[in-house]
């Protein structure tokens, strides 16, 4: 196995991923709209027609609550179907079989039945996209006994946990944000597999614990580089399995570092955040030495302009400013440090300066 | 219409047409010991579609059922011991009492799955079809569902699909004309005929009188060649009747909601399992005396089921922890 | 006004609002299935037919997702629906309509579109409904910014709080536990309307702040009964409002009790009681004595079987022994006690002793 | 097909025609400065749809739309300025910049919401009607999409809602054959017509070539007549076909998914605006100057829409927190 690392997107990450191990196993099928477009579901979907017999790339109707239906009916009787839906509002039209029929037949037929079936739900953001286009729903499926939940952030994650969702014999909702699908990491070219279990720890640090759900990893180590210019470590958890959820990583992190912030990609109220702090709170409230701090996408529809998007996401600002509040660190250091990232930031709607639209 | 099927086989509809009656009419004799704690919706007066349809299918071709499932199961030759511990919430049920009425589910006969919400199993059905095609097998899936799921979206969504990518799959639409209270006609467009649902979306169908079992064992088997010769799906229209109450075990005639006449028509003159009788009754002088042998065998086979769940062991709560995740 | 009160059943309570409010705003609208059956929505919507115009009677196809989406049309265009649902889980197939249109139009409209609708949805449980027919759902709802969601438990609040839904120019979820139908109160007969903001305190006690959902208050109440035969006096409050989502009276509570649990309806994870505890946790954590307590459904699919049930929902039992626990109490006390409940106890998949199916 | 059409009304519709095809090339030409800053999917090759069908309507008709919304918003008398505010985000924007392109919604001239989840908005127009209906008002309510709806549930559910109620509804189906990528044949039955799927539904229905605006504007004006005689929904399929990428400024043919012949013949051959432009040289020598004046003035009225929306400001991140709650 070559062991040499390649630079790789996200989006290739798991392209390879699911190419690798569709050829290897001929129970997998995908099914999705446009899935031999020429963009591919955003690159990810992309040679599929090149490495996998046509009977198993279903092109996939308008008609979303079919097909998820379809989809596990196909994995009840033996295919691994992968299914992929280009924004995660689409699959609001299917939440009746994802909630009933995914999360319950293996229950509801004593194991007799299997449901393995990944769900990829891609999560917009920016390029004005508004408000159907850009919601971060993850804590209704994270809520379901019977589904699994997974968001990977980076591209080596991404691929082995991509294919353990793959292999797994249960319904695996895959959270992806479209913004992480442009991030590049050197990874393994080979398929490993990386299990659906518990947390990652992106950043070592002594003064916070920062758990972050997806692309919100990204805006942390961003605020983290600011925050060590005035000497403040933090730690960074990548929270990556939402179902089943354990935390112990967290606990410990917050036993070192006695301060603790969530930040969410989506709504906080009933968030992520909402339940990390639960189960600390349970378990560990005394260690810590302020209130924890949860934030997330702001308690509103997200508007379109990019006039309006100001502090509508979490961003490395605001976790640099209530960390800094936290710690009651001088607020002339933290101007100065947010001074720096204003200048070294690219465009609030787009995830890279090499981003133009139109979707 | 009977012509074409044999003596020994008119015999076969019959008894297990008859045998999904007493099997019904048992439990609602029983309900009100209140020891089936589950909603049950009872097949009598629709035994004939269930029958008709699965006397035509093999044992590898697969059912999806909803709500309404004892019949399709029976007829699927589900374990009647397994329903009825199933029904009575006993660990010994087919799905170990995890569902109840309205969850059955026996792999061994590929009775594959009940959902109790309406529309919720038509593309478990399509599904299969299309896992069958992918894996070349010649399995016929087996949508069940009523009227009301006409209405849903999903049940357009799945013939759609169905249709384009050429399935193997059944549609059986039980047309019994009400939605717990409501007529069809309060519910659906007047004068269009269920039919035309299918050929919007390119699908052959046919409607039959569920009346005479022996038309839909036609009409089934000549939609079964069709679909296999032309790699498509079917869809069948059953006109049928439910004689008792929408949920449980009563009769409802007292709250008017369905027209006296009509209620008459269906018990008196349509009923397929009397229908068969007479039919069976003129084909042969044996008949009636081996009707009554029929009836005490299935009697006995009733209670025996009955005794048997009603000894069996109530699942754990533990139990329940089981199988989650697979 | 007569103010003399009269013993009213929740059914009937939320059917007096619906009817006395509908003839007087002609715009009220009812949407169902079996809108005017002889059972009428579990008797909630009975005697419709002979107090509202008919063209105002919406009968509804089984097409959750286009009826709700249709009631949303009307809202807009100057109507108030109410739309029932037998069951949540028949919501989970109009959950676009919801959380795209219903909660969005006023904001995507700049407010000159508004949507006064009501979306009644009822929680199943007992008499072996099994998992697709008694699912707490209520979190998904209450996630979403946009949509209210309230969840009376008694006969009062319901009547009280449903005026205040119906004439809310927002989209109102109204969460109605199918055993608070059954209860009864004295209330006053005429109409008046409680505002849908806060809790409510339901018992006073020092021991203790139990914060419960809906029909868990009733499980609470017996359990306070019992846990006062031992000297220990909870204080029981009733949530009743989701969203907005205002916890002064919790805070209050904790203040003087130095103890919480919540009982949840639903699943515990990525519960109510999760945004509860974390927003106790961000402001007043050091209060608390000990680690507060989550109670809720178990981590699974609702089973059937009453013999599988036990212990699948949160009980009184289950609220005895863990305030017990919490508080080290005697455990011989809380078992002498948990044996009197027992035997007072009506048989476990029932909501009374008077309920003989069969749904 | 244009006889019963004034020579003013003829010019009237190639006006409104050829401005939104002006107004969508201005975006295209500028989209790459990067100031509209959403996702944009034009309507040029459309164009007639949207107005051979307003043009029959009232202003008090309602109108609903989906992400393909800037002809429809347009031809019902929308605001330009407000329009080209919104898509650069801007606080002028008909909806203060909140929604983009894809949620255009002016309630001064009813243009109700568009919604770009397919199949989304056509429930919001169903039940306008509804409440029409029981506002006993004659208006009516319109709901534009595209072929892909038609493989939605919810449209089929609308359908069957509006039929059964009587409700005053114009479904108009503007059918471009693609979705997205994707051809019709991949998506639904090859040779089924669209209009079987308005049959299944007891609903009458017409199917017209959209490269005659005035066949469009006698087909809507028919199914008007036909909808208030009748108090009944109608559907009408518009055959049409989009000229550029299904989102963004770019022509994408060198992607080879669209058939050069079939783009050919659409683009050279099926223009409604040429074919139009046509009928008006053959009617009138002083129409090739007007045109020009025509063209003159819509340029104009772009430049100056365009110019302030540049000049509009952004809105505040404070003002997104309005209106959550009514
Ligand atoms: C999605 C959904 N909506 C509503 C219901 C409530 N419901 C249960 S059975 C039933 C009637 C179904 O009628 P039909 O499909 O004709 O079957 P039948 O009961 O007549 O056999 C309804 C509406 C449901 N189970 N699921
Ligand atoms: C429910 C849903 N599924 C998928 C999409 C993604 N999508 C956006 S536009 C589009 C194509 C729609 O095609 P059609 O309805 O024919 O309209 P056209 O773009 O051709 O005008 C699709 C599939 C969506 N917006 N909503
Ligand atoms: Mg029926
Ligand atoms: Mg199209």
């Amino acid at each position: 196995m070559p062991k040499k690392k390649i630079l790789t997107t996200f989006a290739e990450a798991i392209n390879q991923a699911m190419i690798t191990e569709a050829k290897l196993d001929p129970t997998i099928i995908f099914i999705a709209q446009g899935l031999t477009d020429p963009t591919g579901v955003f690159g990810t979907l992309k040679n599929l027609e090149k490495n996998i017999p046509k009977n198993r790339l279903i092109e996939m109707p308008t008609s979303e609550n079919g097909a998820l239906g379809i989809a596990i009916g196909a994995a009840i009787s033996g295919m691994k179907p992968i299914v992929s839906f280009h924004r995660m509002e689409f699959a609001l039209l299917a939440l009746e079989q994802i909630i009933n029929n995914a999360a319950k037949t293996s229950f509801l037929s004593e194991g007799k039945l299997k449901v393995p079936l990944v769900i990829r739900l891609i999560i917009g953001r920016g390029w004005g996209q508004g408000a159907n286009h850009s919601q971060s729903l993850e804590t209704i499926f994270s809520h379901i006994p019977g589904l699994k939940v997974i968001a990977p952030t980076f591209p080596g994650d991404a691929k082995g946990m991509f294919l353990s969702a793959i292999r797994d014999n249960n319904p695996v909702i895959v959270i992806e944000h479209r913004w992480c699908h442009y991030l590049k990491d050197n990874i393994i070219p080979s398929n490993y597999s990386e299990p659906l279990i518990g947390a990652k720890i992106v950043k070592k640090g002594n003064h916070f614990t920062v758990l972050c759900v997806s692309y919100m990893v990204i805006e942390a180590l961003i605020a983290a580089k600011y925050l060590e210019e005035i000497g403040i470590f933090i730690e960074i958890i990548d929270l990556r399995v939402l179902r089943p959820l354990k935390l112990d990583k967290v606990f410990k992190s917050i036993n070192k570092t006695k301060h603790l912030m969530t930040v969410d990609l989506g709504w906080t109220l009933f968030g992520v955040g909402s339940e990390i702090l639960a189960q600390v709170f349970c378990r560990d409230a005394i260690h810590l030495k302020k209130p924890p701090i949860r934030i997330g996408m702001a308690d509103k529809p997200t508007p379109s302009s990019r006039g309006s998007i100001k502090s509508h996401y979490p961003s490395s600002e605001k976790i640099i400013i209530e960390i800094g509040k936290s710690l009651n660190i001088d607020l002339l250091k933290i101007k100065k440090v947010l001074k720096l990232l204003k200048k070294n930031s690219s465009p609030i709607d787009v995830p890279n300066n090499s981003f133009k639209g139109p979707f | 219409m009977e012509k074409n099927i044999s003596m020994n086989n008119l015999k076969k509809l019959f008894f297990s047409m008859y045998r999904i009656r007493l099997v019904e009419e048992e439990i609602a004799k029983r309900y009100s010991e209140q020891e089936m704690r589950c909603p049950v919706h009872l097949s009598i007066g629709q035994e004939s579609t269930a029958v008709g349809v699965s006397y035509c299918l093999k044992k590898s071709d697969k059912v999806y059922s909803s709500h309404r499932s004892h019949a399709h199961y029976l007829a699927k030759n589900g374990n009647l011991k397994s329903m009825i511990s199933e029904i009575y919430g006993k660990s010994t049920g087919c799905i170990g009492g995890r569902g109840g009425s309205m969850h059955l589910s026996d792999l061994s006969v590929n009775f594959m799955a009940s959902i109790p919400i309406i529309g919720s199993s038509i593309p478990l059905a399509v599904g299969n079809a299309l896992s069958e095609k992918i894996k070349k097998k010649k399995n016929i899936s087996v949508s069940f569902f009523g009227d009301a799921a006409i209405e849903e979206g999903i049940l357009h969504e799945c013939m759609n699909f169905a249709s384009i990518k050429n399935l193997k799959v059944l549609f059986v639409c039980e047309n019994n004309q009400y939605s717990i209270f409501t007529h069809l006609n309060e519910r659906q467009p007047k004068k269009r005929n269920i039919e035309k649902i299918a050929s919007a979306h390119s699908i052959a169908s046919k409607t039959i009188d569920a009346s005479d079992v022996t038309q839909i064992v036609n009409g089934t088997q000549e939609a079964l060649k069709y679909i296999k010769k032309n790699s498509a799906p079917f869809f069948l229209v059953l006109d049928t009747y439910r004689w008792k109450e929408h949920c449980g075990p009563m009769n409802d005639d007292h709250l008017n909601y369905r027209d006296k006449s009509e209620n008459d028509k269906w018990i008196k003159k349509k009923c397929a399992i009397k229908s068969l009788d007479n039919i069976l009754i003129k084909k042969s002088k044996y008949w009636p005396s081996e009707k009554i042998k029929i009836e005490k065998q299935i009697k006995k086979e009733i209670i025996i089921a009955f005794n048997f769940a009603l000894k069996s062991k109530l699942p754990s709560s533990k139990d329940s922890w089981r199988h989650v995740y697979a």
